[in-house]
């Protein structure tokens, strides 16, 4: 874990508001998804890092891709940079999805439930595409407002089923609408997304039985577990605080549906 | 040229250099221990800890301001057993002096956390009663001189380490509140914990802070900590260990030479995890650009 | 849609919008009027101006931190017969409110030019008990309740014209001297004022301002600020007039919002010389966006 | 007088630690020699801008010469600029040389001594090119630490003087002592420099019988005249503050010298 000054390799706007920019680091090695780093601006304002949840890594080109919406005045700014610029990060930060443990290890018939929520989406490509990978099967579950982002890119890594708030594309509705919509049935749920979605996640894998792992966020300052600024309610005593508060960026950001009171 | 001398004692206790780490932004020195080698620093302050286990406030604790940061954390924490088990054995395989930050609702509170670290391996105790963020105790002792006073007299008649006395800036008169601690036997004074403060989200029409108000810190607040450091030294003999908004060797000079016998780096290790050691390297390089052999030459001599 | 409604009333003057300049940094309206257009916006407040002239501080009397400014000008101002021959007939000439700062070193000083201001044309008079930067006077009694209660009083006695208490913030308790203005018959209270800061040279080892301390402003106060007049909103039932790192429409909405009725913008100005006008606009275009059509539903909605 | 957004033309390194820049901007119409502007950083720690004068004037292609030395972590980032950047700049601001008036008007047998020490070099510059246009003459007596510069480009507006600290160049010494060394006597003196020096030249100037206009430096805030913070003691009651006080910013830089009190 540390801060380096990483070098931009490309940069676009892949919806309205919403940038993909693949970044060179040394840090690409460390990271896997549902992990995330922290990207500092140029300002002298804005003294604390963002997290970003990392989207893709490609670990022999030692690079990792970060996908982003403008919330506000730390993304607006990283959004003007252009291949060449640099930027500070602090990473790999999280504990990620432990892609291995979560299923009992490597049973190739286990089968997940996708489900990425709005800019809770970009988190989930890396995920499909480490799932895959070691032969088990996925479907992706997307729900957007409107315009659509990133949809293509699932589509190499198993059947994709979108939902929209509008109607204008899949389902009209939320994820788990789609899920019923669409019958889905999985042996486990990963899912990030906006809070209102995660509650329902939750109650639905608890209603289902399904063992669900969701990605919790939260005003970070330090990202590396020393401040407590980032804290979640669990449902046990958390070992580090000796309180049922957890640390989101460092004992998450995923955790275990059932152990989290959101 | 000769050998530099960073050294500096804060009431008996020797520190390799003047560089501590600022409660609550630094946990228990495991975090950026990956990032700093806690060898290189003079001393790990760890979170205030409290005789049980704290929750603290709700979410968000955290929001950013120009030039620094709000937080209400509400001293979270996991007690002071846990401390003893978990972070000071942590601690003691370093070579650095370790400073454990106290809080508590009542003075018995306080009273309790320093008896039971009286056999601990611990080199200071840092009171800490002027954290904004908590509804009872804390800073209620730390804005009236005679409360600063009574519980700064209950907690020294009990501790076995050197006691420093951790300020608040939200008083009219520092000096009142230095001279209190000092009159009442504290054997050093540390300053500024955070100043209160309030962000608004226009947008959504909400608090930032769950909590609403929560303290200020960064660089936005240095200007107000090296006055009432430079305040604070020249009311009292003890030792002040100044802070707020440090964020290199040239802020934590600035802090000595207006009289601060020690320094601390709060959220800054949040900006940059290599701040403090950072800091020690610079302060040497800035004695020995100047000849100046010895730190404690520096401390206070802008008058 | 409607028509977007602006204007506030502070102590039954009614402003066309609630867009002030901060006494001490816009001059007499007459340096930042080749910038702005003054018909734009809601008043005009003037340097603070004592009975007779004084000379204010020695140089450096300025100096830069992060995020804000120190200033330790110490009020020199040319006295009151010069403000009333050269400054107010400039100001009547812009359809704006004019709002004098009057300071002085005692009560009779306060009160002497009060009276000399009551049949001037002056829509409100602003007084200065907070000042940092000189030794006698001024915040002195704006740091003590008792003192600003019978200054206020004695103020009030003899004003023609409504009178707007302005507060410091380096008190412990900003409420407490809120009441306290309230309680002796303000009309308004203002806040706040500049923050006692420090800077030091570590080249030099020397202050940057001559006269050792100075007031900190700019954006980096801006938390606090938000803060106090959240607070004294929340003390009295006067109006409030916030400022302290005002730079942008959102800065000023922050302040409207945590209570506020009207809003000043300081040192911002040096910056930008444009951004009280620009304020303006950046109001009323928040407004459109949100649909409020009177300016008065945001005054201290987020509570 | 405004804040505008000026494009550099070019910069360029003249000495160890000394930039010099051309930057297109629409105040060039309004500039003259004495006068300065105020130059914004990028960085949200810097708010205040950084004075620095008028070294030329291109009224024609619209363009200001501005000289400086690094000074502090403002006049760093300025060096840093390279052509086609942007920066915020305030101006025209101060009074300036009134050469005209100065010297009783048009008389072409008014012989100028001008004395420029260390970074008070740069303003002299466009004073020698303003003077020497009406067809007055004038010794230039520069004076530095070591290192020259700018000292050729006075070479085409009459005689020009050395003095070096280290004796390296011309006379050892200031720049009066190379005025004494080489006798010159003049009507009038211009003289921008460190405070020691402007001190010295009042006091020849008195001890001579010669009028002398110097150009004074102080903190700045505001640079046009509402804040206060840079005054300067004047000898009669200064007509804006009714005390002994004048704006360095509005009421100067450049003062006679016999009116100030330094
Ligand atoms: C673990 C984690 C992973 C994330 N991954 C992504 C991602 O992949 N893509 C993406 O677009 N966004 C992601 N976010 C949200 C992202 O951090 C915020 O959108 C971003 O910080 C906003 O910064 P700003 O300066 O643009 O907005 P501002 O509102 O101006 O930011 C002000 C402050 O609030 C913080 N902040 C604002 N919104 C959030 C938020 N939603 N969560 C946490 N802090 C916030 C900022 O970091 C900053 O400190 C993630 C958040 C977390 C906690
Ligand atoms: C009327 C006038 C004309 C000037 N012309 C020139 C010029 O042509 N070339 C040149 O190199 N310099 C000139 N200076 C000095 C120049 O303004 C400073 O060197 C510069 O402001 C330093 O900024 P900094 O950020 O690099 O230094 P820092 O020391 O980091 O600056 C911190 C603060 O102090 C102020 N400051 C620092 N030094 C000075 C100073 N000497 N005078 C005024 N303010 C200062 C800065 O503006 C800033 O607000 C002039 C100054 C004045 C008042
Ligand atoms: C997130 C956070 C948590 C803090 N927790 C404590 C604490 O537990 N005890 C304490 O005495 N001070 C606490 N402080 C105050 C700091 O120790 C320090 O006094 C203050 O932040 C000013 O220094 P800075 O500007 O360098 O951050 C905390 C500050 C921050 C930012
Ligand atoms: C240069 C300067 C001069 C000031 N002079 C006065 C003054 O004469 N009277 C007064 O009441 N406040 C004075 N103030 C305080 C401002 O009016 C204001 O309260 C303070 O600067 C906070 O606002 P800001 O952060 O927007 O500057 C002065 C501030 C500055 C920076
Ligand atoms: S952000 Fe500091 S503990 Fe998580
Ligand atoms: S800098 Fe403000 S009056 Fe000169």
């Amino acid at each position: 874990m540390r801060k380096e000054m990483a070098v931009i390799l490309s940069q676009t706007k892949i919806a309205s508001g919403i940038y993909s920019m693949w970044i060179k680091t040394e840090l690409a090695k460390e990271a896997g998804a549902g992990q995330f780093i922290a990207v500092y601006t140029k300002s002298d304002a804005m003294l604390l890092p963002r997290p970003i949840s990392i989207c893709e890594v490609d670990k022999a080109g030692g690079a990792i891709r970060i996908v982003y919406r403008i919330a506000g005045a730390g993304t607006a700014e990283f959004s003007g940079y252009t291949e060449g610029d640099t930027v500070s990060i602090l990473g790999i930060l999280g504990n990620g999805y432990d892609i291995d443990g979560i299923s009992g290890g490597g049973n190739p018939s286990e089968k997940a439930l996708i489900l990425g929520g709005g800019i809770g989406i970009p988190p989930m490509l890396e995920l499909v595409k480490e799932w895959t990978a070691i032969n088990r099967e996925c479907y992706s579950v997307l729900g957007y407002r409107d315009e659509l982002f990133l949809d293509k890119e699932f589509e190499a890594y198993g059947s994709v089923y979108i939902a929209t708030e509008d109607g204008s594309a899949g389902t009209k509705g939320n994820v788990l609408d789609a899920v019923r919509e669409n019958h889905l049935r999985a042996d486990v749920i990963f899912a990030c997304g906006p809070m209102p979605m995660l509650r329902a996640v939750k109650q639905y894998s608890e209603q289902e039985g399904i063992r669900a792992y969701i990605s919790l966020e939260e005003r970070m300052a330090c990202g590396v577990g020393a401040c407590l600024g980032c804290v979640c309610k669990t449902t046990k005593k958390d070992s580090h605080s000796n309180v049922n508060n957890a640390r989101i960026c460092t004992d998450g950001p995923v955790f275990l549906a059932e152990e989290v009171d959101i | 040229m000769s050998e530099i001398n960073t050294k500096v004692t804060i009431a008996g206790v020797e520190l390799k250099n003047p560089v501590m780490t600022a409660s609550g932004t630094f946990g228990s020195g495991m975090e950026y221990g990956q990032f700093v080698d806690l060898n290189k620093i003079g001393a790990v302050v760890t979170k205030g800890v409290s005789n049980v286990p704290w929750e603290g406030n709700p979410t968000p604790r955290v929001a950013e301001v120009y030039g620094g940061m709000l937080n209400a954390i509400g001293l979270q924490n996991p007690g002071v057993d846990v401390l003893c088990e978990r972070d000071l054995p942590f601690l003691q395989r370093y070579d650095t002096r370790v400073v454990v930050n106290v809080c508590g609702k009542t003075t018995e509170d306080y009273v309790e956390v320093v008896e039971r670290l009286g056999d601990e391996p611990v080199d200071l105790l840092e009171i800490n009663v002027s954290c904004p963020n908590v509804k009872e105790g804390a800073i209620a002792f730390g804005q009236r001189a005679e409360a600063l006073y009574e519980i700064t007299k209950a907690v020294k008649a009990k501790a076995k380490q050197p006691i420093i006395m951790k300020l608040s800036p939200n008083v009219t008169d520092i000096t009142e509140m230095a001279k209190a601690a000092e009159a009442a036997g504290a054997d050093a004074v540390s300053l500024i914990n955070t100043i209160t403060g309030m962000k608004i989200d226009i947008h959504r029409r909400t608090f930032a802070l769950a909590n609403k108000t929560g303290g200020l810190s960064g660089p936005a607040i240095k200007p107000v900590a090296v006055r009432m450091v430079y305040q604070a030294a020249h009311a009292v003999k003890i030792p002040v260990i100044g802070m707020g908004g440090i964020a290199s060797a040239a802020d934590a000079i600035e802090f000595i030479l207006a009289g601060a016998s020690a320094v601390a780096v709060g959220a800054m290790n949040f900006h940059n995890p290599y701040t403090t050691e950072e800091i020690v390297q610079g302060i040497e390089a800035y004695m020995r650009k100047y000849g100046v052999t010895d730190l404690c030459e520096l401390v206070g001599v802008v008058e």
